[in-house]
């Protein structure tokens, strides 16, 4: 039985584990995906020349650190089945799903993801992803889906590759829990009027991630070219009663301001338009990024866009409002951005009733059970941002010390 | 293209980590780039850049952590503003500037930082191979 | 000293694409170069392979270069040394760095990686990282303010000697707790695990001692000054519940005191505190009366509804800019404040102001000696995310709160509690690393100055009492930037010296000539 | 200290066009550390240079060197035997210690590395700012101890010109106003009358307007004065 099992190895998940570590506590992560690291993993950083404070390295660094760390049980691909009270602790019950690399042998020599012929089949580890390793995506995967393609087994030099692997089970048991599964951002095909899912051009902030992952530098879907005039629109899915949650999702302003200071270094040839409900950042450090006031290419103003349309040879026709009077702007784009919030996960308020903890009409989590051994931390309890909830993951590391250690 | 040759200064903290990411993800350094690794980029002194190209390097490229962020607070600010003296002083004495170059790399931009190397080392292929190679012991 | 280098290198290869044929060419290439023995030595994936290390036959060789095909990070076991070498002189080559994943091209780079080790070794101290325990066993909390105290107590919970420096008396019983009350820190100096606090006491000039520093940053009342003869109440918002909500007739909550005095910065208000109050006040059917001027609603996160009950309530929520603050006026209990959306200038009766508390800086002569950088809003967190929020430049000094910069009350809470478990830690291994390669003086040679006082980021770089630069070796964490800028070349980094770089250089360019 | 800045190489090596050996010697003392002659600066144009001849195949010989202070005799005999081999010296010393390598040894030519650019003190780590014109008669005592000659970029003596503007200069906006930090000085100590009265003209007999200034003090002469220069007198 291990001390501590962490459901959710993102920002908060890894702050509490790597706290705890380091108060020799021996730690379980369960974590969904096939990598602990949340959220961070798909996040590119934001600095070009100059920390923007994006925050994305701290958790994924401290990720790397721990990754070899001995007390540290990671337990990536995880889905739980079942959770039951058993002698002072709790006991999970878990599905392992495949992932067709067996992590003990893997070297990281890298050779497979240079070899693999398929983009995104064969996934490799990225900075301060825990394991270390990477894994097989049957769905993409040519072994899977077409032919029976063995590139990646060919050029392992450890044999580590077991294309046969089968689903497991498995029961865990912890002293005390950390419930810390986070947060999933909103998908806008719900807000119709900003087209996304039919207008190929318009990407939510997490696509463009991932088209920057892809190619090192942000394309237009289209047809590949470097966008001359970018357009982000914040609060898309959040504080709006229709098409998404009430709330505001607070990581959106600071994010979105970050990625548009480094659209505008990296693409010095484009226009930055960002337009804003209610700028709600707090470090004078994002403020400041708020009043560039003298760089012509890049525009922060306050407005809300109402549609979005197909322009001629594939440009966007936005529509908005302006700060001040209530007149209409129109302008065309290469590519919008839409600056999605997040709301919690569907599997949190199973998880909660699970263990008996209260979830409020939106999902997140409003209390714990420090007594069994319950504890919650990160934004499955309100909206943060990356560094709030690596911070609150340390700082429940503290409630779940004095639990462990002082007698009742 | 003739073979040229680029020592990298590289500075333990988030720009080895890059590196090393970016080696994992299957991506890997340039031929031509030889890593001599330092502490911090602040260490890096103007000579050493300078008597690296004249003991036969092309070209030098730094590579330390962000601004802001380096993991000895000054230490990536100092060397970037030594590197821009020595673009001054190369341009001064009519060479060519782009043989230095100071890269700014968070251990989580892996294949950024190799995009901008192969950039770096693309400029420098276009360059006229300098006359003397090793001359200068 | 002559040293020998002895490169040993795996044969197995096979990560890097490299065969054995490859390996051996290596090998011999090797062997031509170097003055010291080349040996092949079984793949180190192996867990008995790593243990063989330890009898090889090094041919008198008294330092060693091991070159690792897989990334030394991903297999996290490092090789058993040499017997007959000292592990200090032993390097550790991550030949994948190197290594071309698609071709198998890799020769040349491999004997050169090696050889760049070899020459840098072959110069090399044996040094070890030094453990230096704790002399002090106590945490000192240094504020006044009530998460100051929290902070101490939690301490003292976990079983820490804690002590509490407070300028106010405070009566406080607590186990494991000592109160120092009407005192203020004057200085800190020293090292991790042994920081020295002089303070005076009273007016009596004291010394205490800390193996760890917590600085709980204080919030203070800003003055405004309205006009004489206005009749205006300021209220703090912080203690707004104390106050009977209920008589008043107009009400005027402000994000900051500083929108009046044009001069001043933006402070950022406890938003959290300010909106619950407003929803309160609304509670007490004076809806109508109350007026929140602000540059930003910043209800971010779930304030957004404890905003729309109180907007909904009728709470009048009023934008301002920096261009157009508002004004108190002359004579009657008014504010007027030019409402950006209407666009006209609003008149708002204020029999009350209600006005966050702002933040207030450490001194910073404090700042300064605790080797954080004085411009403290920005600066004293400027390890940046690398170093995790609540650390300073020096180890074992925290911050927290407003002292290290302004931000929403309700996200200090757990920063606290974070810096505390950090601190725990901290407490709980017990000693603190000196590194092993750090900066040296040449008093000799010291001009004295003071460029490196000025610069070292750690502020281990001091002028001692014979006007000569010293560096504390316990402070210092080798990063060199004082080598770079000492104009006399009076400092030398330990195992990254200028003839170690420079035949580093060397080795690099020979193999491709 | 004396602050100086190092001049664009290929300006020195025009000045060096068709010799072999060459010595350059910097200086421990006030250019080492405002960061223009010293060791490091010296190492710094001496890779420069050896690029250069490598390159342009002027197979230069280049020594480099360092004095503790290049303006004393004494300390500049040390190198004799260095300066006298090779066949050019660049000082990277102020004008002084050039003058000094050249008065001492005549026949050898004696280049400037660096332009010595005034009387300065370090602000800042990288920042020297001019605060004494060596005018020969010190005011300051009238000026709450800063001085309008070199400060002010007109040298005004009794108070700011037309051009000051809330507390800066006219002919650069970043330079603060002498004369305003004078009397927000004066105002500190509560001598605010010294600025009312109207200051005399300076005694600019004793600054560089009278030609080559010298100071001898007879009590410290070990020979008559007539010979204490080195030069032969008019």
């Amino acid at each position: 039985m291990s001390d501590v099992i962490i459901i959710g190895g993102g920002p908060a998940g890894i702050g509490a584990a790597e706290t705890l570590l380091s108060l020799g506590k021996t730690v379980m992560v369960l974590e969904s995906a096939a990598f602990a690291g949340g959220v961070p993993l798909d996040l590119s950083c934001k600095g070009d020349v100059e920390c923007t404070r994006c925050h994305v390295c701290m958790p994924r660094d401290s990720g790397s650190r721990m990754a070899n760390a001995s007390g540290l049980e990671v337990v990536p691909m995880a889905a739980i089945e079942g959770s039951s009270s058993k002698d002072g602790g709790t006991e999970f019950k878990l599905k392992i799903s495949p992932r067709y690399v067996n992590i003990g042998k893997c070297t990281g020599c890298g050779k497979c993801a240079a070899a693999c012929p398929v983009i995104g089949a064969l996934v490799a580890p990225p900075h301060g992803a825990v394991p270390n390793a990477p894994y097989i995506n049957s769905e993409i995967c040519q072994h899977f889906t077409s032919k029976k393609c063995t590139e990646c087994a060919k050029v392992c030099p450890t044999g580590a590759f077991d294309y046969d692997e089968k689903l497991k089970t498995a029961a865990v048991q912890g002293k005390a829990v950390i419930v810390a599964t986070g947060m999933d951002p909103i998908d806008p095909t719900g807000v119709q009027h900003y087209g996304y899912g039919y207008l190929p051009n318009v990407l939510t902030s997490l696509d463009a991630e991932r088209i920057i992952a892809e190619h090192g530098e942000i394309r237009r879907p289209t047809d590949g070219q470097k966008p001359k005039k970018i357009m982000i629109i914040q609060c898309v899915g959040s504080r709006t009663t229709k098409g998404g949650v009430e709330y505001c999702s607070k990581f959106c302003c600071k994010y979105g301001l970050r990625f548009a200071r480094a659209l505008v270094e990296r693409v010095p040839d484009a226009q930055v338009d960002f337009l804003y409900m209610d700028l709600r950042t707090f470090e004078p450090r994002t403020e400041a990024l708020a009043w560039i006031g003298d760089r012509k290419n890049f525009t922060v103003s306050q407005g809300v866009a109402s549609v979005i349309q197909k322009g001629a040879n594939n440009t966007l026709l936005v529509r908005r409002t302006t700060a001040s009077d209530a007149t209409i702007e129109e302008g065309t784009y290469d590519m919008v951005i839409l600056s999605v919030g997040g709301q919690p996960r569907p599997e949190t308020k199973v998880l909660a009733e699970r263990l008996g903890l209260k979830t409020d009409s939106f999902g997140f989590v409003v209390s714990q059970d420090s007594w069994r051994g319950v504890f919650v931390a990160g934004s499955c309890k309100a909206p943060m941002d990356i560094e709030e909830s690596f911070t609150d993951g340390k700082a429940t590391a503290l409630s779940v010390l004095s639990h462990l250690e002082v007698k009742r | 293209m003739s073979k040229i040759n680029i020592v990298a200064f590289v500075c333990e903290n988030h720009a080895l980590s890059a590196l090393k990411a970016a080696s994992i993800a299957g991506d890997s350094l340039p031929e031509s780039v030889k890593i001599v690794k330092i502490p911090c980029t602040g260490r890096l002194e103007t000579t050493q850049m300078l008597d690296s190209i004249a003991t036969g390097a092309d070209g030098v490229v730094v590579i330390g952590c962000l601004e802001d962020n380096c993991f000895h607070d000054v230490g990536s600010m100092l060397a970037r503003g030594r590197v821009d003296r020595i673009k001054d002083l190369l341009k001064d004495i009519k060479m060519e500037p782009e043989r230095v170059e100071m890269i700014n790399a968070a251990s989580v931009s892996g294949a950024m930082l190799m995009l901008k190397i192969r950039q770096f080392e693309g400029k420098l292929a276009a360059l006229p191979s300098l006359p003397f190679k090793g001359a200068i012991k | 000293m002559n040293s020998k280098v002895c490169i040993m290198l795996s044969d197995c290869g096979a990560c890097s694409g490299i065969g054995k044929a490859d390996t051996e060419r290596i090998i011999s290439m090797l062997s031509q170069e170097s003055a010291g023995s080349v040996i092949m030595i079984k793949s180190l994936c192996g867990e008995d392979a790593r243990k063989n290390l330890q009898d090889i036959p090094v041919g008198g060789c008294d330092r060693a270069v091991i070159g690792q095909w897989c990334p030394a990070e991903r297999t996290g076991k490092a090789p058993k040394m040499p017997k007959s070498i000292d592990p200090a002189l032993v390097d550790i080559v991550d030949l994948s760095l190197t290594s071309d994943k698609a071709s198998k091209r890799n020769i040349e780079r491999t004997v050169g990686a090696l050889s760049q080790a070899a020459a840098r070794l072959s110069l090399a101290e044996p040094l070890k990282e030094r453990k230096i325990a704790f002399a002090s066993k106590a945490v000192a909390v240094i504020g006044s303010s009530e998460r100051a105290v929290a902070a101490a107590r939690l301490l003292a919970f976990h079983g820490l000697t804690t002590k509490i420096i407070m300028p106010q008396t405070h009566s406080m019983k607590a186990k494991h707790l000592e109160v120092i009350d009407e005192s203020n820190a004057q200085c800190l100096s020293g090292i991790p695990g042994n920081f020295k606090i002089s303070l005076t006491r009273k007016g009596v000039e004291t010394e205490t001692d800390a193996a760890a520093v917590l600085l709980v940053g204080e919030r203070c009342f800003a003055d405004v000054n309205p006009p004489k003869d206005s009749k205006i109440k300021v209220i703090p918002l912080e203690q707004f519940a104390e106050h009977p909500s209920g008589a008043v007739g107009g009400m005027v909550f402000i994000d900051d005191l500083n929108a009046f005095n044009s001069k001043a910065a933006p402070v950022v208000p406890a938003w959290h505190t300010l909106l619950e109050a407003t929803k309160t006040a609304a509670k007490d059917k004076l809806a109508d009366n109350i007026a929140v001027v602000a540059r930003d609603v910043k209800a971010a996160g779930l304030l957004e509804l404890v905003w729309k009950e109180a907007a909904e309530a009728g709470v009048k929520f009023i934008r301002y800019d920096d261009k157009t603050r508002p004004k108190i006026e002359k004579g009657e209990n008014l504010i007027s404040v030019k409402d950006l959306v209407l666009g006209e200038t609003l008149y708002l009766q204020a029999d009350v102001l209600v006005a966050p508390i702002t933040t207030r800086p450490w001194e910073p002569v404090f700042i300064e000696k605790l080797f954080i950088p004085s411009d403290w809003d920005f600066k004293a967190r400027s390890r940046g995310p690398q170093r995790g929020i609540s650390q300073s430049s020096c180890d074992g000094v925290f911050l927290v709160g407003y002292s290290n910069f302004a931000k929403l009350t309700d996200e200090i809470e757990p920063e606290l509690s974070s810096t505390i478990v950090q601190i725990i830690a901290m407490m709980r291994q017990g000693y603190h690393i000196g590194k092993a390669a750090v900066a040296e003086i040449t008093e000799a040679k010291c001009s004295a100055c003071f460029t490196c006082v000025r610069t070292c980021p750690y502020r281990a770089a001091e002028m001692n009492d014979s006007w000569k630069a010293v560096i504390i070796a316990d402070k210092c964490q080798g990063c060199g930037n004082c080598v770079a800028v000492c104009p006399s070349k009076a400092i030398e980094l330990k195992n990254c010296t200028r003839p170690q770089i420079a035949k580093e250089i060397a080795a690099s360019m020979e193999v491709v000539m | 200290m004396i602050i100086g800045e190092r001049k664009p190489v290929s300006e020195i090596a025009k000045m060096l066009a068709g010799k072999k050996k060459i010595l350059i010697s910097g200086c421990k003392t006030c250019v080492a550390i405002s960061m223009a002659g010293g060791e490091k600066e010296v190492a710094e144009l001496a890779s420069a240079l050896r690029l250069m001849s490598a390159r342009d195949g002027l197979d230069w010989d280049i020594e480099e060197n360092v004095v503790e202070r290049q303006c004393e005799k004494e300390w500049v005999r040390e190198i004799e035997s260095k300066i006298l081999g090779a066949d050019c010296v660049v000082s990277l010393a102020c004008g002084l210690g050039c003058q000094t390598i050249g008065d001492l040894y005549p026949e050898k030519q004696a280049y400037p590395g660096l332009n010595t650019s005034f009387l300065g003190v370090p602000e800042e780590q990288g920042v020297w700012s001019e605060k004494c014109l060596a005018c020969g008669d010190c005011i300051i005592f009238e000026t709450g101890g800063i001085c309008p000659v070199s400060r002010c970029a007109k040298s005004m003596r009794n108070g700011a010109c037309g051009g000051s503007a809330d507390g800066k200069c006219e002919v650069n906006l970043d330079t603060d106003c002498a004369w305003y930090m004078i009397y927000e000085r004066l105002k500190l100590q509560n001598r605010l009358d010294l600025i009312t009265q109207v200051c005399a003209p300076k005694d600019w007999a004793k600054s560089h307007s009278g030609g080559r200034r010298k100071i001898v003090r007879k009590d410290l002469l070990i020979q008559p004065t007539d010979r204490t220069d080195m030069e032969v007198k008019k």
